[in-house]
């Protein structure tokens, strides 16, 4: 018990110590400086209409390299951490009847759905990561409602491999034509869809990125699900 | 043609993307794809070392073609240089131990995380931005969490979940921080932070300071957050610990720095200096303490590098040219003896099936090249003379009278003595206890550890040129004002 | 105090007293979450203007009536990090799990000294 | 005070209290549900904070499937917490 009010004590410190900072920060004030830049160039630079898109696709580029891998990390080292010799699905019951039918009648729009989100991410909000996730949402809803289905593995580990190395590749795409490392040559070199700000076909790489992304995450997304799901048999380490 | 530097993050990746497609076509050609990538990774790096120490102008990488401070740009200034050559190095020759060393499956998986790891720390060295340094240490710190439960032991996890803990606190405080910084300064490129921060607010700056740097001490290994440390490199797979302790500790420490000179207009900045002192200090008698029992081999070398790493803390702290040239060059050393002893107490587990100091009686007799190897590097980390880390002590020493720091000076001759210590009488067990019949070592790890060695020994007789190379590299990260001018900020301003 | 930053750091707090109190490795990883969450909400908070519309700019919305977009970018990269630690730290607790047979802590001590 | 602003505090204060009973509940998948409530009210928050990006990502990847996988974790594991409490090992050495 002396513990623990130690412990509360000391996280009221921090506490503390965070709200002096933030006050300092106030709240609802005007303090852009690189974001007001953001804000009146996005047209001209990106053509996305969504700044955010732009600025995490365009302009911080580089971080959002990053988070596909942090998340490409993830997936990999829960298969790695998760690898046994053999491994089966151990749910004895199927999903009621309400499940199956739902997730099957439900896939392809679900996929739909995704799709839609993560191909609009210039113009609306969304992108890859929450569409990646929805389609990552179709095939849990597949394991749950039915205890033999198993993605087929041939399939997605080199999907996810290939949408890397395109991502990768178009970034070099872009340091062979523009000189510089992820430059969004199909925009600012060859001016494509510059007459159509606002619409599907503008923008640039940034449909195309997240076209990658979006396959990206949901392979990810589902590969973790796998994992988790798949327990060792018994004796069979 | 400097744009092209950019392929020191875009290798790594590509490879490691490109693994699951490899692993279709033929799975054994998984661990020589390793080796020929950290091969070609360290070609680039030292393409990109000489072009920066010739020229004497920082590559500025800027990805997407907008300057910074609107795009993110990498930095490879003196000091990123160097360092990425270390990374680029260390990671090649624990490439080719895990040839060796790793017998768990899924191997595929170990080299995709092998990459990442090595890219992580190479970013963190390389970037000029500090959400993209957040972004890069995550990609160190999972790739890590990942590789030290890779084992898949109890132990192993249970290790495994430290690290994984304290960095999410760690992780947290960092965003914290990084929202104290931006939300005073609306900026996060490192040269416009520096840029501005005569205007920042003191108490914003400090407390953001403070919250960045308790951040970063978790891969850092600074006390109180350093825990997970010593289980972590006692249990993690033997190439593994040794890139721990060579550049993933390396990458943060240089991170702090960095932040920490950045904002060195701001106002009552030094009160951050002091608490890095006080943790730096902190790290060196409790590494040092913890040590000195241990009859784990592999656990008191974890337990000297941390004691080694606070060492470098404290001396980034000083606040002196001297004291940051001083720590490079003490980072420099400790990475090349880390590597080879964790390198060459991991051949011993291999060989010998344990690391307990029961082990290594008359390894002298049994593994003659490897017990040299370790000797040596156990000679160089107290401090003799003639050895590297002997150089790097007394310009620590040097560096710390100059700041007026006497106490620092008792600090590290007490430290060097409780190395002694311990690693005398390691030496006495290898050399002068017990029989065993020889083991054939493996002739291309004996080739590296007599490369490292080869190496201790030439910049302990010859640290002129290096110590020049350091000098550079330190001012690399004092001098602001010269890294801001570096950087072709544009004209965003308030 | 603004309430956004209160549930923030509220949650922050929260977050943290579970992982430092609570001996049940899931409830600390429980815990982790929901301080991830209140850093985010603190991040998206710092870059709020008040009166302003989200920055997406179309149909009449110009530059100067959008809130900042840097914060929102930052926010979804460290959500999917977030996701990524809390995947990567189940994964070892249910190896954990197999080998030791429990969840507490407390029992989870073979690395000593 | 007008009514968007009650809005938000009902938020805020629902936040809380969910996130302090997914601290104190016993019952994991409880917490776990109060663990993805906390992330479903603070999307909506973020949505009052003119962010339907990072809301829409928070709900499907924060709410949802982080959820989803603690469920799996906890299958594989155990449900109930025992009673004891204090502080954890990884603050000593």
């Amino acid at each position: 018990m002396v513990k623990r009010i130690l412990a509360i004590v000391f996280i009221l410190i921090i506490g503390l110590w965070m709200a002096k900072g933030l006050d300092q920060v106030s709240f609802g004030e005007d303090r852009m400086l690189v974001g007001k830049y953001y804000l009146e160039h996005v047209k001209e630079d990106t053509g996305a209409v969504n700044a955010v898109t732009a600025v995490v696709v365009n302009y911080r580029g580089f971080d959002t390299l990053g988070e596909v891998t942090v998340l490409f990390i993830a997936s990999t080292g829960v298969a790695a951490l998760l690898w046994r010799k053999r491994r089966e699905r151990t749910a004895k019951t199927d999903g009621s009847v309400v499940l199956t039918t739902g997730a099957k009648l439900l896939l392809p729009f679900v996929m739909l759905f995704g799709s839609y989100i993560f191909i609009h991410g210039h113009l609306t909000p969304g992108g890859g990561f929450p569409g990646g996730a929805t389609i990552a949402t179709a095939f849990l809803f597949l394991y749950l409602a039915f205890t033999v289905y198993e993605i087929d593995h041939k399939l997605f580990e080199p999907l996810e491999g290939i949408a890397g190395v395109g991502y990768v590749t178009l970034g070099l795409i872009g340091l062979a034509i523009g000189g510089y490392f992820l430059f969004d040559w199909i925009w600012q070199s060859w001016g494509l869809g510059k007459e159509n700000i606002g619409r599907l076909f503008s923008a640039g790489f940034i449909p195309i990125i997240y076209i990658l992304i979006g396959l990206k995450v949901g392979t990810e997304l589902t590969g973790i699900i796998d994992n988790m799901v798949k327990e060792p048999e018994e004796g069979g380490q | 043609m400097s744009q092209y530097a950019s392929l020191l993050i875009a290798l790594p990746l590509f490879s490691a993307f490109f693994i699951p497609i490899l692993k279709r076509v033929s799975k054994r050609a998984i661990m020589p794809f390793l080796v020929v990538v950290t091969l070609v990774q360290t070609g680039i790096a030292a393409w990109i070392f000489n072009q920066v120490y010739t020229t004497g102008k920082p590559i500025i990488v800027m990805a997407g073609g907008f300057k910074p401070p609107v795009g993110i740009n990498l930095y490879m200034g003196y000091f990123a240089a160097l360092f990425i050559l270390v990374i680029a190095l260390a990671s090649f020759l624990m490439a080719a131990f895990s040839m060796r060393a790793v017998n768990v499956e899924p191997k595929d998986k170990y080299a995709m995380l092998f990459l990442l790891l090595m890219l992580g720390a190479t970013g963190m060295i390389a970037t000029g931005d500090i959400f993209n340094l957040f972004v890069f240490m995550e990609i160190t710190a999972i790739s890590a969490y990942a590789l030290t439960a890779y084992n898949k032991t109890g132990e192993s996890s249970e290790a495994a979940l430290k690290y994984v803990v304290l960095g999410g606190i760690g992780s947290s405080f960092f965003l914290v921080g990084i929202a104290l910084i931006y939300g005073s300064l609306g900026t996060l490129n490192m040269a416009h932070i520096g840029q501005l921060a005569s205007m920042i607010n003191p108490t914003a700056a400090k407390i953001g300071l403070a919250l960045l740097i308790f951040g970063l001490a978790v891969e850092a290994e600074q006390f109180p957050l350093n825990a997970w440390a010593p289980d972590a490199y006692q249990e993690a797979p033997h190439p593994v610990t040794a890139m721990f302790s060579a550049f993933v500790v390396k990458a943060s420490l240089y991170a702090i720095g960095r932040i920490i000179y950045i904002l060195s207009a701001a106002e009552g900045w030094s009160s951050v200096l002091r608490l890095l002192i006080v943790l730096g200090t902190l790290t060196v008698v409790i590494g040092e303490m913890s040590a000195l029992r241990q009859s784990n081999v592999k656990r008191m070398f974890a337990y000297s590098s941390i004691a080694q790493v606070g060492l470098v803390a404290v001396g980034l702290a000083l606040g002196t040219v001297n004291g940051v040239s001083a720590s490079v060059f003490h980072m420099f050393n400790h990475a090349i003896v880390k590597a080879l002893m964790f390198l060459a107490v991991g051949y011993v587990a291999i060989e010998l099936g344990g690391v307990e100091m029961s082990k290594f009686e008359g390894l002298g007799k049994r593994m003659p090249i490897t017990a040299f190897a370790i000797t040596v590097g156990a000679i160089s980390i107290i401090g003799i003379p003639l050895f590297n880390v002997f150089w790097s002590k007394i310009q620590l020493i040097l560096a710390a009278l100059n700041a007026e720091y006497t106490w620092v000076v008792a600090l590290i001759l007490g430290a060097s003595l409780i190395e002694a210590t311990y690693y005398i009488r390691l030496i006495h067990t290898m050399w002068f206890k017990g029989e065993g019949e020889k083991v054939k070592e493996n002739s291309v790890l004996a080739l590296i550890m007599l490369l490292l060695v080869a190496f201790i020994i030439v910049i302990g007789i010859y640290p002129e040129p290096f110590w020049n190379v350091m000098q550079k590299a330190g001012s690399d990260i004092f001098d602001v004002a010269q890294y801001i001018k570096n950087v072709p900020l544009m004209g965003v301003s308030p | 105090m603004n309430p956004y930053y209160f549930a923030s750091i509220a949650l922050i707090l929260i977050g943290l007293y579970a992982i430092l109190v609570k001996r049940n490795v899931l409830k600390m990883l429980v815990g982790l979450s929901i301080m991830e969450t209140g850093v985010n909400l603190l991040l998206i908070s710092v870059g709020y203007v008040s009166g302003k519309s989200a920055p997406i700019l179309s149909e009449g919305i110009t530059p100067d009536k959008a809130v900042d977009p840097i914060p929102q970018a930052l926010v979804l990269t460290a959500i999917v990090i977030g996701v990524a630690t809390t995947a990567m730290a189940l994964s070892v607790v249910i190896n954990l799990y197999e080998k030791y047979k429990t969840l507490n802590v407390e029992e989870i001590r073979r690395l000593r000294g | 005070m007008n009514c968007i602003q009650c809005v938000e505090y009902i938020i805020v204060f629902l936040m809380i209290i969910s996130a302090v009973f997914a601290v104190e509940w016993r019952d994991l998948l409880a917490a776990v549900v109060g663990m993805a409530a906390v992330s479903l009210f603070a999307s909506i928050a973020f949505f009052f904070l003119q962010a339907p990006d990072v809301a829409m990502v928070e709900a499907s990847i924060g709410a949802a499937l982080s959820a989803a996988v603690f469920i799996f974790a906890i299958k594989r594991t155990e449900r109930y917490e025992s009673e004891e409490e204090g502080i954890g090992w990884w603050v000593r050495w």
